[in-house]
């Protein structure tokens, strides 16, 4: 066993996970050999999950500018302006691999990290969504999975006080080795009192506040940036555990220390711990630091200053102050029963110096750490456009039963059993929560309404990684526009296997691409985001997951919305009459047919119809759902809750494609028969058409005077229920 | 018969509740009180002859359900 | 004539998670809402309590357990002893079962998951001041947000619990039906609120604080925290 | 001193985790386990020379804080 200080040499560059290359580039770039504690700092900051480096060249595509971007990539979180001089903060992050490992645990630290991204920045968490996808139900590892997500998720932000306001779960065989959390966070902050993590200030303290210091996660980022095998139980860190009751003090004295303008730069430790928090708040504020690491608060005993700068112990925040100010910031913590303590300070010069009991641990240089990490071109290989399958035949065919099938899976059911374990009414301000389309909150004080939500249909990104990628932009369009929110900004978690492998590499390119050219026709800046390669396991890569997190505003909500249908409602259909099936879930679930094309976004349609049914939805007449997943029956499942419907499909039209297709900006609307003019004018120039009337106690539908479909509420009820019922029984 | 399942958290990993509670006490005037770990105590009735099979199944079950193997130790007596 | 709002201390443990709602709806029943620390000796001249919902201590123990203990709670009881009004929401419920100032624990829900659900509750008490907005028999619908609302009670002190008509809430169906059905977490008798003898403590598991403004819902929750303005 | 503070739920207070891991274990093939009832298990470092000192404090601790006597039992020994 090597000691923190002894000289490293290439077997232990190795060992933490560089490439000879790498190893080369760090000799040349410090022009010396490191020792092992500086070996480990240079792995931790050029590990993929903290350089990018395989995936920066192609971000570069993405649109990061706007009028309202307050804030792009590169900080903690981004920032958007929604006016009246409030910014939302916002960011998405994946703790896959730790969740895997232990679900609970993971999930919860995930949620942990994502708050303290979205208050290091000076803003109020307001709301958390989770996107999660899982392998197969029926494999009892993988129950285990979901239900220790959905608890460390829930039991996470519940005792923060934070809600939980919408998300999304999938399955798919393509997840059984490698499951995925993400986590995203929308906080709301003054927009003349956001904070920084650039040190500044030669002579400020560098202040650590929060948990001790163990040994938990380390190598947690080179880990993330490892594909699982056989030795990932010997490579097993001490897993980090949450403590929401301490994030909830941290939140509460940061943001009164931020307040009272004590903060001069702020950084949580996230991945790599002290490592990233010190070197790339020196690296932002183009200075350097010098730290006792003597004088770091820690749990364990004999730690070393190797496992001080490499530990991932969670709920500890990094902050630099003026020296006068230490005092106040020392009695603010204790008020709230934290730990602070001065552990260095600001200096000239672009190094960090580290000393432990007197000696020096580490001198590093700043500049080819963080801004000379590696940059790799991987190479590429597109994959192939998918071409069109040819449709089985429907004639005959029992529609009832289809449905049924959909709305019993565990992909289009219900996600009650998930998120009912979530706090959605903690703030006082949710207008919509989960199970709706969107979620919506007030902006305390105003009445600004901020919404989110988070989207990816991967089963069409695997078929066409760039259509799926700009269709999931698409449906967060929608669903926003159903809460009468418009877009104001996006945050991405591109989940993907190992980069080295040309076809993942040409995956994660295309969606790149697709998200880029989505978000552009749209006019909606990705502000933040997050990638996470390498979620393969023996060679088996998931399928391409880019989530999408979006954020809209309603600038003064006047109606909270709604998304169920009322007694004696018309229903209308706005939008094109038919979908596609070609790459819907209808194909993939009832007929296993895995192929087909996935069409681009129609991006002036989508903006168009966004556009009406957005101020539809403000004015307060129309219920609004989109037709995404699983087409307009399982939407239209989704609407009937105390009252049933009856719809009629127009003669001409083909059933399966007008009930089961996909894409395209189609809207369900509901509305009282009074409104009808007006929604009616409201739309003339989109397609727009009536077709049914919520009544009785039953789904059906008609088609040429023959009932295709009929399904009694309770069924319903009961069938929505099915796929995920696993989770209430214990 | 009586068995009993002792299930403590690893010695390095971090116990938010014990460490909550040990400040707690502290306030309250317990200042003797330096640390606190929280686990968990399962008693279990069992049934069977021999001592040492009831054990072997008690334990296969910690490893198997009772106890997360990753963050938890745990510790069988047959009593 | 000046109209004096009376003050009601709304009392922050480390980890009251929903203290700021519960002053906004102080406020909009028309109180003054005066954030009262949980070191405090004192209770800074309010006429009435609220102990707001959240997770005091992370309810790291048992939930309530340790803010029970607070400097401020002696001073809760000794307001509550001298007749006046507090309301405890969710934890605020817990914590004043772990002081006793209500009868009675919390044990985790059945199915030992938290839940956030909305809930029907059957109003089982007009007669005291805390209770005197509402009638007996009314339904209302609330949310629910915890993990530990099974209330249980030994035999004897549930006896007394009942003899003394202490039960102030219960969850029931839409149509006010009492059944195991509707039961969200266990609690014995299905209790979601209690009273204590005098009617001047009030502890209820559903948050009335996040349905007052009509915005956000039908305002089921404002009789409770109106009641709490008016009577303080 | 390490002093064990054993914490369980009073006989006749149900048990919904005990009952619940029962269930599962019975579903796992553990059908040998006919109960299960799930307590608290803490282990404190006191400072202190007395045992019975010691002893006396904790017990103190307990009927203060760590056990509510309404549902839960509770047994302390110093190791
Ligand atoms: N993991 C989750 N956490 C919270 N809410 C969820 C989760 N999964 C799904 N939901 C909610 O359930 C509803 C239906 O989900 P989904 O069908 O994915 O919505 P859509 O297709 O409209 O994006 C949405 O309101 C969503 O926010
Ligand atoms: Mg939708």
């Amino acid at each position: 066993m090597k000691r923190w200080d002894d000289g490293a040499e290439l077997a232990d560059a190795l060992d933490h996970g560089l490439s000879p290359q790498e190893w080369e580039r760090l000799l040349t770039a410090l022009g010396r050999t490191p020792n092992l504690t500086e070996l480990g700092i240079f792995a931790a900051l050029w590990s993929e999950h903290c350089s990018y480096k395989s995936s920066r060249v192609h971000l570069t595509n993405l649109p990061t500018s706007g009028p309202r971007v307050v804030q792009g990539p590169g900080e903690n979180a981004g920032a958007v302006d929604i006016g009246e001089g409030w910014v939302a903060v916002f960011k998405v992050e994946s703790h896959n691999h730790p969740s895997f490992i232990e679900p609970y645990q993971g999930a919860a630290t995930g949620v942990g990290g994502i708050l303290r991204d979205v208050f290091t920045m000076g803003a109020r968490p307001v709301m958390l969504l989770d996107s999660l996808r899982f392998g197969e139900l029926s494999l009892p590892r993988m129950r285990y999975l979901v239900d220790g997500v959905v608890r460390g998720i829930g039991d996470y932000g519940n005792c923060v006080g934070v809600p939980t306001l919408g998300g999304e779960v999938d399955f798919d065989p393509a997840y059984n080795g490698n499951i995925l959390v993400n986590a995203m966070c929308v906080g709301v902050a003054r927009k003349d009192k956001l904070f920084f993590a650039r040190a500044q200030g030669a002579g400020n303290r560098v202040i650590y506040l929060g948990s001790k210091t163990g040994r938990d996660g380390i190598h947690g980022a080179t880990m993330a940036s490892d594909t699982f095998d056989e030795t990932a139980e010997q490579k097993r860190p001490t897993v980090q555990v949450g403590d929401p009751f301490t994030e909830k003090l941290l939140i509460e004295a940061c943001l009164e220390l931020m307040e009272k303008g004590l903060v001069v730069a702020i950084q949580d430790m996230g991945a790599a711990g002290l490592t990233s928090s010190a070197f790339e708040m020196a690296a932002r504020g183009g200075c350097g630091l010098e730290l006792d690491l003597s004088r770091v608060p820690v749990r364990a005993e004999g730690m070393t200053p190797y496992e001080l700068m490499l530990s991932e112990s969670q709920e500890r925040m990094l902050l630099v102050a003026r020296p006068q100010d230490v005092q106040e910031i020392f009695a603010i913590c204790h008020r709230w029963g934290l730990d602070a303590c001065d552990i260095g300070e600001v200096v000239e010069g672009r190094e960090v110096v580290a000393y432990w009991k007197g000696e020096l641990a580490f001198r590093l240089p700043v500049a080819p750490l963080v801004d000379a990490a590696p940059r790799y071109e991987r190479p590429f290989q597109l994959p192939p456009s998918p071409s069109a399958v040819t449709l089985p035949s429907f004639s005959g065919r029992n529609f009832s039963e289809d449905l049924r099938r959909l709305l019993a899976s565990p992909h289009l059911g219900s996600k009650r059993a998930v998120y009912q374990q979530y706090d959605q009414t903690v703030g006082a301000a949710t207008l919509a929560g989960p199970g709706g389309e969107a979620a919506l909150v007030l902006v305390p004080g105003t009445r600004i309404g901020l919404a989110a939500t988070t989207d990816c249909n991967a089963f069409a990104c695997s078929l066409d990684p760039y259509a799926g990628a700009a269709q999931a932009v698409v449906e967060a369009l929608r669903n926003l526009a159903c809460v009468g929110a418009e877009p104001v900004g996006v945050t991405d978690c591109l989940n993907f296997g190992s980069p080295e492998n040309p076809q993942v590499m040409g995956q994660f390119v295309a969606a790149v691409q697709g998200l880029g050219d989505a978000c552009r026709a749209l006019g909606v800046p990705v502000v933040s985001g997050n990638v996470s390669f390498y979620n393969e396991t023996s060679g088996q890569a998931i399928l391409p997951t880019p989530t999408v997190g979006m954020v809209g505003v309603v600038p003064w909500v006047l109606h909270r919305p709604r998304f169920t249908l009322r007694d004696g409602d018309l229903v209308a259909l706005l939008g094109p009459v038919v979908g596609q099936l070609n790459g819907s879930r209808y194909l993939q679930l009832v007929w296993d047919i895995k192929a087909g094309v996935i069409p681009h976004p129609d991006y002036q349609g989508e903006k168009t119809a966004a556009e009406l049914v957005r101020s539809l939805v403000r004015l307060g007449l129309v219920a609004a759902r989109d037709i995404s997943d699983g087409g307009l029956a399982v939407i239209l499942a989704e609407m009937c809750d105390e009252i049933g419907v009856r719809v009629s499909i127009p003669g001409d039209v083909s059933p399966a494609s007008f009930l089961f297709g996909e894409w395209g900006p189609r809207y369900l609307l509901a509305f009282p028969e009074r409104f009808q003019e007006a929604v009616a004018a409201a739309a003339e120039g989109v397609p727009f058409l009536i077709v049914g009337r919520a009544e009785g106690d039953a789904l059906v539908v008609v088609h040429d005077d023959e009932e295709l479909i009929w399904l009694s509420l309770v069924e319903l009820a009961h069938l929505r229920e099915q796929g995920l019922r696993f989770l209430e029984e214990t | 018969m009586k068995v009993e399942v002792r299930i403590s958290l690893k010695r390095d990993v971090l116990d938010p509740q014990g460490e909550a509670i040990r400040r707690v006490l502290t306030r309250l005037g317990y200042t003797e009180v330096s640390a606190v770990r929280v686990g968990k105590l399962m008693l279990l009735d069992v049934e069977g002859e021999e001592r040492e099979h009831v054990r072997a199944r008690v334990e296969e079950a910690c490893r198997e359900l009772l106890a997360n193997p990753i963050i938890e130790d745990f510790e069988v007596r047959v009593l | 004539m000046t109209w004096r709002r009376p003050k009601i201390g709304v009392v922050r443990f480390p980890g009251s998670n929903r203290d700021a709602d519960a002053m906004r709806a102080v406020e909009l029943c028309g109180g003054e809402a005066v954030p009262v620390w949980h070191e405090s000796e004192d209770l800074l001249g309010v006429t009435g309590v609220l102990i707001p919902g959240g997770f005091s201590y992370g309810d790291y123990l048992r939930a309530g357990a340790m803010a029970a203990h607070s400097p401020v709670m002696k001073a809760v009881r000794k307001h509550a002893e001298a007749g006046g009004p507090v309301l405890g929401i969710c934890n605020g419920l817990q914590i004043l079962l772990e002081a006793g100032l209500l009868p009675g624990a919390m044990l985790p829900n059945r199915s030992l998951r938290f839940i956030h659900k909305e809930v029907f509750l059957r109003v089982e008490r007009d007669d005291t001041p805390l209770l005197g907005k509402l009638r007996c028999g009314q339904v209302l619908r609330l949310p629910i947000a915890h993990k530990e609302g099974n209330w249980f009670a030994p035999p004897e002190v549930f006896q007394e619990v009942e003899r003394q008509r202490l039960i102030a809430l219960r969850y029931c169906s839409a149509e006010g039906e009492v059944a195991e059905a509707y039961n969200p977490n266990g609690a014995l008798a299905a209790v979601a609120g209690l009273t204590n003898r005098e009617g001047n403590v009030l502890g209820m598991m559903p948050h009335p604080e996040c349905r007052v403004d009509p915005f956000l819902g039908e305002p089921f929750g404002k009789p409770f925290i109106a009641a709490l303005v008016e009577v303080s």
